[in-house]
């Protein structure tokens, strides 16, 4: 079953505005983007810093209100969603932020953070968010309700974070780089726990990171952004062992291994020098690519399926 | 945006203020008074006086057409005359406003200077007794009650020990007396030296304390731990990495200070008789003076205006980052 | 619960032991707090001769030194200064503090609204700040208050907090700015948190050192320009405070001869301008983490 | 070979209101003329201060209580402030993060390189912008850029322009404090490249602080390894793949996901870091290690050569 369907999702930034000029100029940060997510499944969501993936994140839960698209949570289109009823839907779409020293309100107690989803939705009750702070194993809650952020750990504050988006139980979780700002230590600890909580609740993700390796680990899927655009989306195992687009193999060439004697070839290409800025037609990864062609300049590649299940916008497949 | 375009933006938005600011002067003088004539109409005057005023500015045309007056007016130079006296206020403000800037542009730059430079030593010498005993000083001078230093310095520096005048900025007799160019000056600067003193005493406190709080926050940056690590002299660290870049807040902090400087000097004007712009204003409202008033308000704010402006250029001409 | 408040009032205490500004500047103002409380006891033994505005000493004539009947002396009619300058802390404190609260408050109310929704609420506001900051705050007064023609201390407060809100605002609204982009923030709208809530529960409380912090500084300002229009001859005519007695001294022609009705009235005003002004820069070097030693 | 710097038992603390903070607790080793040593761990491990310790560029409240920072035979902790600075940036000189805001950002980039040489080095300005420009050219950036302030350089070419920095006065060591950490995954890669490359060509001594065991792996060929403040295990980088012995090293190893290989199961470090303001008694692993035994509780194991060339601490090994 589709959990999340997501269809020609737009989000366009206004400049400012110029003194004098009548032009209109817009950053391109989410263009066109559609994808799904199954019931149950973890999608990953990976790309460079400024491709827009965190405003797709955003979008989704309605932080940031889109420019054109649909977004169906269960069959149910949230795009349009105002007032009262995006507040009701709320319950069902949660967030977990990626710096757990700035997501948590430096003023509340645990108590307080945990419970504000359920007073804003009108639904407090105490048994719930020790069942929370226990499922996210911070064991005895009563140990934690009265503590400030500043009295807990890194790993501690992350996993008030989640029992603070899971309280409610929500349908769907957008992640956006939960792990990022934790040590490698812990940071292995919290991923571990997001898949166990996935299992327990049968919780649908959206996992949104820069790391491929992480992604590799955390995704059933993953879909590869570059500016406003998802270049390639597949398999989360296939995309790893078997990419297509230019831009997924300069990706993976790029992350260091852990073994010193695996010698691994990097491709070569150059640093990002356009942003999503009124972009033209052609492809986006254009001024970057080895294998550029003169089509590719003329008209953007429609992302379409390669083989079973990959998808992949470049003009040298199809 | 290119510096010329951030200028005329700035040039534009002041222009509106301005426009607004002289509305609301307007509104002022020709709507809270019982009697809108009033403020430009003496009942000692002629009758024919009365009516070549009544036409000159509107009064007893709508209050619309009195506006345009009013800016008409303005543009041409003319604000009436003063009910004391009878002379052309414009006349007034000029030379008023004249003594005013030669004494607060001195008495500014100086603090200035000797603010931001002992700002500067103190913050490089964080937890020193000289730092406390300086930021103490600094605070007590900056909340000090300002008549009451320039009296206290009148009493000791001039009524005591003779040293200054009592009040004034000039010696009548001296200068009628027709003296050379070098005793105009050395008169002059007799006058001026107390209520400097007091001006640069109270006001340097303030500019010191920004510094070395600016001072402070720039020392944690991390391209001081990259002087530092560069081995350059101390002295370097300080005055240019440093202290450039604490000068940034600095600079913006003029423009608001600009307001309080007037407030100082409308104090220290009448306490040492400084025939400055600030002075007019008090005695002119004591006497319900109006048209002196109204000029000499406006002209203030158009000052405090352009100070605002230079001190933005300023500031975008010192730091490369802006973008406009 | 009680024990959150417990903690509270050590925080607070802990703060006031640990920093030596805020300790002399709360001991000077114990100081004047206890002249203020003292002011009637002082008056009432007589009202007839010490009262501050209508009692007059029937055996003095023209400006006496300090005598055991009058501790400071008299004015040039023969009223008790020392009468004078007990009334005078009761004026600075209650002008000072009210006019702190009062555009303390409209500051901070002004500042997370338009931080918080921005746009055309944001722009009206702001340029309102602007033009208020640009008008020069002495001549203003003073024109105003020439205007309105009669003063008291009434007008003058509402005045002087008109000058002072916008300094604050401006201030709080580039906090509220700063916080609105915080992934709090984001999360507490994520989790469906009302506007109100939001500014209430998580704005409010986190701008609270700043409000704290102009709160004190504010009742400096206050307390100066106050006193400055006192001393200018812009006061409250019905009531004797320390700027007016400064300028009956200064306009009688005893500025000179008489320094025990010159010293006392100024150095009370610049003293509980300082301890006030003090306790603002405690306060900040304990709120602003990058004053603080590294 | 020659030894470049050795350090014995070296030991630094910062003072807090709330006590001592032993930062740096006992370590010692050495690096030779040529070598590259990664030095990871994770954050507020000490790495940095350490590294801070080398240049003697420590914060008001830091003290080198006890121990020896022999750089070129010469110990220099008693040196002055005066004598540091000559040896500042001639002899260690540092490649800072780019984010880190090393740059000043009111000077043009090219004249704070200037700056450094003429400080140490009595040539003409014109001299100096000739080396400046041939340092540009060596880490790959136009030298037309020196006339450009920071804030309009890439977050790449602000890191390069850093390390031409670094390479300024031909110092004998450079220490590179986790270079590539605020940057993009391709753009990291090739600053590693052109630091590895640089390293090669020029025969740079270095030490290269990172959190990331993967980039290490790639940079240096020794590793190592701190835990709260402690160096626990430090040997050839090969050595330490092939055979890690120390409980944490192992931990660390296998709680890095991988984009290589097949899907494996992370595990990870059960606990967080202890607190240095009162460090476990005995080993400061041991509350972590799941082969603590009674005398790790009590004894803080020394750390020894146990075959050539790879040191250790831990009681269970030895």
């Amino acid at each position: 079953m589709e959990m999340v369907n997501v269809e020609h999702l737009t989000k366009l930034f206004p400049l400012r505005k110029r003194l004098f000029s009548r032009e209109k100029h817009y950053v391109y940060a989410v263009d066109d983007v559609s994808f799904k997510i199954e019931k149950g499944k973890i999608m990953g969501l990976v790309g460079e810093s400024g491709c827009g993936k965190t405003t797709t994140a955003k979008l989704l839960v309605r932080l940031l209100d889109p420019t054109s698209g649909n977004i169906y949570i269960k069959n149910e289109n949230i795009a349009d969603l105002r007032g009262k009823e995006l507040k009701k839907f709320r319950k069902n779409i949660q967030m977990i932020f990626q710096d757990p020293y700035e997501s948590l309100n430096p003023r509340f107690i645990v108590h307080d953070t945990v419970a504000e989803p359920l007073i804003a939705q009108g639904l407090y009750n105490t048994e719930k968010i020790y069942n929370a702070l226990e499922v996210v194993g911070l064991k005895p809650p009563e140990e934690f309700l009265f503590r400030y952020s500043h009295e807990l750990s890194g790993g501690q504050r992350q996993r008030v974070a989640i029992a603070r988006a899971l309280v409610i139980d929500p349908i769907f979780v957008v992640a956006d780089e939960p792990t990022s700002m934790l040590d490698v230590s812990i940071r292995a600890d919290v991923l571990n726990l997001l898949l166990a909580l996935r299992k327990k609740f049968d919780l649908t993700v959206l996992f949104v990171t820069h790391d491929l390796a992480v992604a590799r680990y955390m995704c059933d899927s993953i879909a590869v952004m570059y500016l406003g655009k998802i270049v390639e989306r597949g398999n989360a195992e296939e995309i790893i062992k078997n990419p297509k687009h230019p831009y997924t193999k300069a990706l993976l060439s790029a992350v260091p291994i852990p073994n010193p004697k695996a010698k691994r070839k990097r491709i070569k290409i150059g640093e990002r020098v356009s942003d999503a800025v009124n972009p033209p037609e052609r492809c986006r990864f254009y001024e970057r690519c080895n294998y550029k062609k003169d089509i590719c300049k003329r008209k953007y590649p429609k992302l379409i399926e390669c083989c079973k299940d990959h998808f992949v916008a470049c003009h040298l497949y199809g | 945006m290119s510096m010329e375009r951030y200028i005329l933006s700035r040039v534009i938005q002041i222009i509106i203020i301005f426009f607004i600011v002289m509305s609301i002067i307007f509104l002022l003088f020709r709507v809270i008074p019982s009697d809108p004539t009033s403020f430009l109409l003496t009942p000692s005057m002629t009758a024919e006086a009365k009516e070549a005023i009544r036409e000159q500015f509107g009064l007893n045309e709508p209050i619309i057409t009195q506006y345009y007056l009013y800016f008409k007016n303005f543009f041409h130079g003319n604000f009436g005359n003063s009910f004391y006296g009878g002379r052309s206020v414009m006349n007034i403000i000029k030379e008023r406003m004249l003594n005013s800037i030669f004494l607060v542009t001195t008495a500014v730059i100086l603090s200035y200077i000797i603010g931001i430079t002992v700002g500067k030593a103190i913050a490089w010498k964080r937890g020193s007794k000289t730092e406390k005993f300086f930021v103490g000083l600094g605070l007590w001078f900056y909340t000090m009650f300002t008549p009451w230093l320039g009296i206290l310095f009148l009493w000791i520096f001039a009524f005591k020990l003779h040293l200054f005048p009592l009040g004034g900025m000039i010696t009548s007799e001296v200068w009628i007396a027709n003296p050379s160019l070098i005793e105009k000056i050395c008169d002059l600067i007799h006058h001026l030296i107390l209520p400097l003193i007091t001006y640069v005493v109270l006001w340097f406190g303030g500019y010191m304390l920004l510094m070395r709080n600016s001072m402070l926050e720039t020392l944690r940056e991390d391209y001081i731990i990259t002087a530092r690590a560069k081995g350059l002299k101390e002295k370097d660290i300080r005055d240019k990495h440093a202290a450039r870049n604490a000068l940034l807040p600095i600079v913006t902090a003029f423009a608001i200070s600009i307001s309080f400087s007037i407030t100082g000097a409308v104090l220290i004007e009448t306490v040492f008789s400084w025939p400055g712009i600030g002075r007019t204003i008090v005695e002119a409202t004591l006497r319900q003076d109006y048209p002196l008033v109204q000029g000499a308000f406006a002209i203030i704010t158009i000052v405090v205006l352009i100070a605002n402006f230079i001190a933005d250029i300023a500031y975008a001409y010192l730091d490369p980052r802006i973008s406009y | 619960m009680k024990k959150k408040k417990w903690k509270l009032i050590r925080q607070i205490w802990d703060l006031i032991r640990g920093s030596t500004f805020i300790k002399l500047g709360v001991s000077i103002i114990i100081i004047f707090g206890i002249m203020a409380v003292f002011s009637p006891i002082w008056v009432n033994r007589n009202p007839e001769i010490y009262d501050p505005i209508i009692g007059v000493d029937p055996d003095v004539h023209g400006s006496e030194g300090p005598s055991l009947k009058h501790p400071l002396g008299t004015d040039y009619i023969g009223k008790d200064l020392f009468s004078q300058l007990l009334r005078g802390s009761q004026i600075a404190f209650i002008l000072g503090i009210m006019v702190s609260v009062l555009s303390t408050t409209i500051g901070t109310i002004v500042g997370l609204v338009a931080g918080y929704y921005g746009r055309i609420v944001d722009i009206i506001l702001m340029r309102l700040a602007d033009i208020i900051l640009t008008l020069p705050r002495l001549p203003l007064l003073i024109v105003i208050s020439g205007i309105f023609g009669t003063q008291s201390n009434w007008i003058i407060l509402l005045i002087l907090s008109f000058t002072f809100w916008p300094t604050i605002s401006r201030v709080i609204r580039s906090q509220t700015l700063s916080l609105r982009e915080r992934p709090f923030i984001e999360s507490a709208k994520v989790s469906g948190v009302g506007n109100r809530r939001i500014i209430l529960r998580h704005l409010a409380p986190n701008v609270l050192p700043i409000t704290f912090y102009y709160l004190t500084v504010t009742v400096t300002g206050a307390i100066l320009v106050e006193a400055g229009l006192s001393f200018l001859g812009f006061g409250d005519p019905s009531n004797m405070s320390w700027g007016m007695m400064l300028k009956w001294c200064f306009t009688t022609g005893y500025v000179f001869k008489a320094p025990y009705w010159m010293i006392p009235p100024g150095l009370c005003i610049s003293a509980l301008a300082f301890s006030f002004y003090l306790i603002g820069v405690g306060l900040e070097e304990i709120v602003n983490p990058r004053l603080k030693k590294r | 070979m020659d030894t470049i710097l050795e350090i014995e038992e070296l030991e630094m603390s910062y003072q807090t209101i709330k006590g001592f903070v032993s930062a740096v607790d006992n370590v010692s080793f050495k690096i030779m003329k040529g070598e590259s040593m990664g030095l990871v761990g994770e954050s507020g491990c000490g790495k940095t201060s350490l590294g801070m310790c080398i240049m003697k560029l420590l914060p008001e409240n830091a003290r080198i209580m006890n121990g020896k920072i022999l750089f070129d035979g010469e110990d220099i902790v008693p040196k002055t402030e005066e004598e540091m600075r000559k040896i500042r940036w001639k002899g260690v000189s540092m490649i800072f993060q780019a984010a880190m805001n090393a740059l000043n950002p009111v000077y043009r980039v090219g004249d704070q390189i200037i700056e450094a040489i003429q400080t140490h080095d009595n040539i003409s300005k014109e001299e100096a912008r000739e080396k400046v420009e041939k340092l540009y050219e060596l880490v790959g950036l136009s030298p037309e850029r020196m006339k450009n302030y920071p804030h309009e350089y890439s977050g790449g070419m602000r890191q390069r322009a850093i390390i031409a920095m670094a390479l300024a006065c031909d110092p004998k060591f450079i220490i590179a404090d986790e270079p590539t950490t605020a940057l993009d995954v391709i753009v990291q890669d090739q600053i590693i490249d052109e630091i590895v490359n640089l390293q090669k060509k020029l025969n740079m001594t270095m030490m290269y602080i990172s959190h990331d065991i993967s980039v290490i792996a790639e940079t240096c060929n020794k590793i190592g390894v701190m835990y709260a403040g402690n160096i626990v295990e430090y040997t050839y980088t090969s050595t330490l793949f092939d055979n890690p012995l120390h409980p944490y090293t192992k931990a660390l190893m296998s709680s890095f996901p991988s984009i290589e290989g097949p899907k494996k199961e992370l595990k990870p470090v059960p606990g967080e870091p202890p607190n240095l303001l009162n460090p476990p008694e005995g080993c400061r692993f041991y509350p972590r290690c799941s082969y603590a035994e009674e005398i790790c509780k009590k004894e803080n194991p020394e750390f020894v050569e146990i075959e050539k060339d790879h040191f250790l601490a831990c009681h269970k090994v030895i």
